[in-house]
């Protein structure tokens, strides 16, 4: 690493000079950019082809292959759905549905935990409510969503919505709990009212929070949508799970499943990066 | 984890089902006239398992020594293990219906005429690769429809709110359901029954054998004792529902509690005929279920009988 | 000059169950408009508190607090508040810290960037507009908070301990910048500090608080501006009040 | 209220002595006491007496009861469960595999949180993997449940502690990031090596997360079980739904859901207090 | 005297994306075993990271810190470091923060209370033990943090602007318990402060910082001991001291 000074920061111009520090140029190496992220991708692929060798291994040998397939298999199946058009098909469904539940459900729990984190008293009151209808086991609801809202991509929609929901909402409330009264009183002092406090400190700081409840509840996007397409249809990666495992058909299961990480690792980035976005603030280590 | 270990003789066996189906009244019979017990057996776990495929997962692991369901459910075991048996009969008929919404009933026509009429419906289904979804299959490729194409088939799960209440609400056209759904549906004014195998509507599946109880060879050699005794029980059960109408009347209202009495008073009969005459798998029974399974594209291939039925099951 | 600040039988108690910690009792004070108060206090006798109550942040437990003749209900845009704690958002950088006032004020853009540039010029943090708090030293945070304060362009100051965490230079420096902005304008200040010397150099008047918000001395300082430190030194006018203070902060103690 | 001085604090007997504040006592009447806590009770018992009473009239005349049944149906089934002791045996077994399955959880979850939120890269290879698990639509997978964990309590336990795992572990992860690194660097100052910066700096100012986590798993806790329970159901809350889901008996499903939100309400209510107990330094408002 | 502590060309740089901070560059500095070092310096020249780096807090960019003649690889259990930002945990009570550094040592419960309560009365808290920080004052966490660092018995003290948010009089009554606890043990202290007359008042020995950590005057100080705040201002000796000093940190600026 070699540095070379390209601005000096000493010459206020002002009566008052500070005696401070100086910015430097730094010449970073491939390595010093990408190194890291080197040593974790490759870490993960590692692990990825570990985890693929042993499953390969073991299926059939230690563990009975009906139940957990194995991994040349299920890469066939996929290659069959892929060709016959299966995969792409009942993927895009499942991916709209599950799109369109996260976000929704999303905005939704962000919203209110906004205005109820906000509104203690209000909230106090109506979270016992809040919590005995997250407590309720949604397959158990299933009629219900049936006859309500149908069997078509809006009930899949809407249970992956309303999981989501819970968790970004209890999340960000709780975040926005945390929130740092000083913070909050020194945007009063400059004269801002409940909506700056909402968009300039609530908002900035309880990012965090607000974050681990995306992330946390984007599997559940996933879950809710297989759930509704277990309970009520005829495509989507839940349909190819549940006609693969009623035919004992048990290398379609894990295909869809293993279409259903990628959807999860790919939303888990996005989200990801909107975290590094947003904390770009924060120190690093 | 649960006691399939145990081989003494007056012992236990758990006995899994899919639901709460009227294939499986004659259990609950034998259960609560004491039949189990006048045999030295109790029954140990009582699981509803829902689908088939949890069935024979059960099966393997050894939670359950037999699963009750239907014969997709058997056929679809032994197509993965070559272990598995056919042990007991208990509904020789094809107890699922079609259901309509409304009140339009069976109407005249013939059953192609029918069937026909189903083109472009929506019809919901317990699950992919159930009995239900065959019966769809089998009769639309019998009129010369496809399936895939000429319906919407829709997986509605084993429950009778969802189904009763997808009907209702005009969700789904018409209903491939296993009894009592088409009677309680006809019972709540929501449908009526449109094509009923049971009830000789499909020549085709008169005989077939469908409620069944089926199990792994080892574990017919580990519980001789129990499954024999099993059996003797409900073949007494079988022969309850064949006998005194009126008391087959009051164990079904024990069973199916919270059903309305028009419902049970509409299924007391049809029961009595489709109820298997004797716990032995009858061979023409299961040649008709195997026609059929493999007709309707189900299953790929069918063991004969001699291999699935061990020869003390028989008839 | 009429009196633009007053408090009157202000208390401030904070309940925690069953008991409840006194920081200010029965606390009584007049600030006239366009004079400089400073205010001198050990530490824990309440100073801060007095403030909170004065910029409207915290509600009295008994008493009033009254600007130009209203009583106040909370924060006012024209009551500036540098707090002894910092504030700045841990999320922004100096430039965008000190933007802020004049953002929620709704000041355009380019003259907000070109006024919090001019203003951070000022404080010395030139060069730094672009760091985020936590990569600023001490009395840097302290600067850029003053910049920001004054960003809002306040009619009323109040500032606790602004100068506290700088090195007697920049204080010096900023003291002069301070005085340059006040004597052009109308504003009116309280200022709390912990540096006699620095209470008297400033301020129209001196007011030292004993426990609980007492207010034991209360002096005009009739010293001709502008006032030179190393002068002061051996004014004898100076000396005494120095000594007086002083006399009152040891008293205080006891 | 009233307030008479009780203690005076100005007199340090060092040379040192604050001309600092005063304690006094306070003689807080019932009201201060209890009037909020009364005002939040009072208002959630008007709240829930609304949701029954309209629940009530709507049934049967707006929405058909079939499908929502109606209070007093609901109370009746429920005193007919309870007489014959249905309620008792199944709300019991439901309660263990519950209370065991959200404890094992939560403190796997905890400990795994803990673990990986300070060893950051390992974290990160990690997290994928991590998060395609938690992906994974547990009742896609019960046939592989039934086979290595079998049907009895020990599944429904596992299923319930493994969503509390992921939703504690990934919320106690993302706190232990955010946690001040000063305080951290106080500790180590102070000779406190990785033990005592977990439980003295990493435990405590992680708190707020971990009890999300918490609150934000009990519903899953029940969920876990009562799906275990549907999975393979012979007893249990769960069994009670699905039987009398299959019976066309709306009022024994909500009835059983009815049971779920009353324990749901207590774990929540006992989140709350410990949340009350580990919070008292926080300011209340 | 040995030397206890020493830098060799240490330089501490804040890399963010292409850039880097210097904040410290090339530094050199021999504190010998038992000595009162004072250091003076602007805001932001690189006081409170040389400290850190001096307290193992921080790892440097370049050179090293000798700490007893060994490379100094983290943090020490006999180097106190009072951070100038306030560390104390905010969920615990004054008592038990102070308490802390004993608990981490394995001391016995009730030696540590003793031990806590006896600093806490020195620091002038007596009375509020049971109070948790954000319930102090500025001025009162600032000493509730001294009593923290005092807690663990160090043997090299290292303090960043320990006595700026207090009033004169309590300021001058903890130099001189600081004073009396130094002179009476073989501690070795490094005492950041802006306060010249503080620095002279209490060190051996007086380093002026000028930008990036250079060290400008490092200067003994001779002055018998004890000293008097009062006496010294007319002591030639200190004087010419502290002009030299005002007029290097003045010439820092340009
Ligand atoms: N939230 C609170 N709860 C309880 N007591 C408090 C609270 N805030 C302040 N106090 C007490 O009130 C008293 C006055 O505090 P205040 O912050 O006003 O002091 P100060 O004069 O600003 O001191 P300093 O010069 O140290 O900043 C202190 O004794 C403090 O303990
Ligand atoms: N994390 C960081 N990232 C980038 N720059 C930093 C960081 N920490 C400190 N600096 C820079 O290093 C320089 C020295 O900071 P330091 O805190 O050592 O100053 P100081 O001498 O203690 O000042 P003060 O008297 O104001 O406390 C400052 O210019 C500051 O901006
Ligand atoms: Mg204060
Ligand atoms: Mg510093």
């Amino acid at each position: 690493m070699t540095a070379a000074p390209v601005e000096d920061t000493t010459t206020g111009d002002a009566s008052t000079a500070p005696a401070g520090a100086v910015r430097e140029h730094v010449d970073r190496s491939w390595w010093d950019r990408y190194g890291d992220a080197t040593v974790i991708w490759s870490s993960r692929l590692l692990l990825l082809v570990v985890v693929l060798v042993l499953w390969q291994v073991a299926a059939g040998r230690w563990v009975d292959d009906t139940f957990i397939s194995r991994p040349t298999d299920i890469v066939a199946r996929l290659g069959d759905w892929w060709r016959d058009g299966t995969l792409a098909d009942n993927t895009w469904i499942t991916v709209q549905e599950i799109v369109l539940g996260f976000v929704i459900g999303a905005a939704a729990g962000a919203l209110g935990g906004y205005v109820l984190g906000a509104a203690r008293q209000v909230y106090r009151v109506l979270d016992p409510f809040i919590m005995a209808l997250y407590s309720i086991p949604k397959v158990a609801l299933a009629p219900l969503f049936i006859v309500w809202i149908g069997i078509g991509m809006d009930m899949k929609v809407l249970l992956a919505a309303v999981t989501v929901f819970f968790l970004v909402f209890l999340n960000t409330a709780a975040a926005v709990r945390e929130v740092d009264r000083g913070l909050v009183d020194a945007v009063r002092l400059m004269g801002g009212g409940r909506r700056e406090i909402a968009t300039k400190v609530i908002l900035p700081a309880s990012m965090a929070g607000f974050l681990t409840g995306l992330k946390v509840s984007v599997p559940y996007a996933l879950i809710g949508a297989v759930i509704g397409e277990l309970v009520a249809s005829n495509r989507g990666l839940g349909y190819l799970i549940n006609d693969s495992a009623a035919q004992f058909d048990t290398a379609g299961v894990f295909a869809a499943l293993v279409v259903l990480s990628v959807i999860a690792g790919v939303l888990n980035l996005l989200v990801g990066l909107l975290d590094k976005r947003v904390n770009r603030w924060k120190p690093l280590d | 984890a649960c006691g399939a270990g145990s081989s003494s003789k007056a012992g236990t066996l758990n006995v899994g089902q899919i639901s709460d189906s009227v294939a499986f009244f004659p259990l609950f019979i034998a259960e609560k006239q004491g039949f189990f017990t006048d045999e030295k057996l109790s029954l140990g776990e009582r699981p509803r398992l829902g689908t088939g495929a949890k069935v024979a997962a059960a099966l393997k692991s050894g939670s359950i020594d037999l699963g009750g369901g239907v014969m997709t459910d058997a056929l679809n075991l032994a197509e993965i293990d070559d272990q598995a048996r056919l042990t007991t009969s208990l509904i020789s008929a094809y107890y699922v219906d079609i259901v309509v919404g409304g009140s339009a009933g069976k109407g005249g026509g013939s059953l192609e005429e029918r069937v026909l009429a189903l083109k472009g419906k929506k019809i919901g289904i317990t699950g992919p690769g159930s009995g239900t979804e065959a019966l769809v299959t089998y009769l639309f490729e019998q009129a010369g429809l496809d399936p895939a194409k000429d319906a919407t088939l829709v997986n509605l799960g084993a429950v009778a709110t969802a189904a009763v209440g997808a009907l209702k609400s005009g969700r789904v056209d018409a209903l491939s359901f296993f009894q009592p759904i088409g009677q309680q549906a006809e019972a709540a004014g929501v449908g009526s029954i449109y094509i009923s195998p049971a009830a000789g509507d499909v020549p085709s599946l008169d005989g077939d054998l469908h409620g069944v109880v089926f199990s792994r060879q080892s574990i017919l050699d580990d519980k001789a004792d129990e499954v024999a005794a099993f059996q003797t029980a409900i073949g007494r059960a079988l022969g309850v529902i064949r006998g005194d109408g009126s008391r087959v009347r009051d164990l079904l209202g024990q069973y199916l509690d919270g059903t309305p009495d028009a419902a049970l008073d509409k299924l007391v009969p049809i029961l009595q005929k489709e109820t298997a005459t004797t716990p032995a798998v009858v061979e023409s029974q299961y040649e008709v279920a195997r026609t059929f399974h493999v007709q309707s594209g189900l299953v790929d291939a069918a063991p004969s009988y001699s291999t699935l039925v061990p020869s003390r099951f028989r008839a | 000059m009429s009196t633009l600040l007053s408090t009157d039988g202000l208390t401030k108690r904070f309940v925690k169950k069953d008991s409840a910690t006194v920081a200010l009792r029965d606390f009584h004070l007049e600030v006239e408009e366009g004079t400089f108060v400073s205010v001198l206090g050990r530490s824990g006798c309440g100073k801060s508190t007095m403030l909170n109550l004065l910029a409207g942040l915290t509600t009295p437990s008994a008493g009033e607090v009254r600007y130009q003749g209203r009583v106040l209900r909370g924060p006012q845009t024209d009551i500036g508040y540098l707090t002894q704690s910092d504030t700045l958002m841990p999320w922004r950088d100096v430039q965008r810290n000190v933007e802020m006032p004049m953002e929620l004020q709704g000041t355009p853009a380019k003259e907000r960037t070109e006024a919090a540039r001019d203003l951070i010029d000022r404080v010395g943090l030139a060069g730094f507009e672009h760091h985020y708090p936590r990569e600023l030293s001490g009395g840097m945070r302290r600067r850029a908070s003053l910049a920001r304060m004054l960003a809002g362009r306040p009619s009323t100051l109040l500032m606790d301990e602004p100068f506290g965490a700088l090195d007697a230079q920049l204080r010096h420096e900023l003291q002069v910048e301070l005085l340059r902005l006040w004597s052009g304008s109308e504003q009116t200040v309280v200022f709390v500090t912990h540096d006699i010397e620095e209470a008297v150099l400033l301020g129209d008047r001196v007011v030292v608080l004993g426990g609980l918000g007492r207010v034991i001395v209360d002096r005009r300082v009739d010293l001709p501006r502008p006032r030179n430190a190393d002068d002061l030194q051996v004014d004898p006018e100076y000396v005494s009040i120095h000594r007086e203070l002083a006399a009152a902060l040891k008293g205080a103690a006891s």
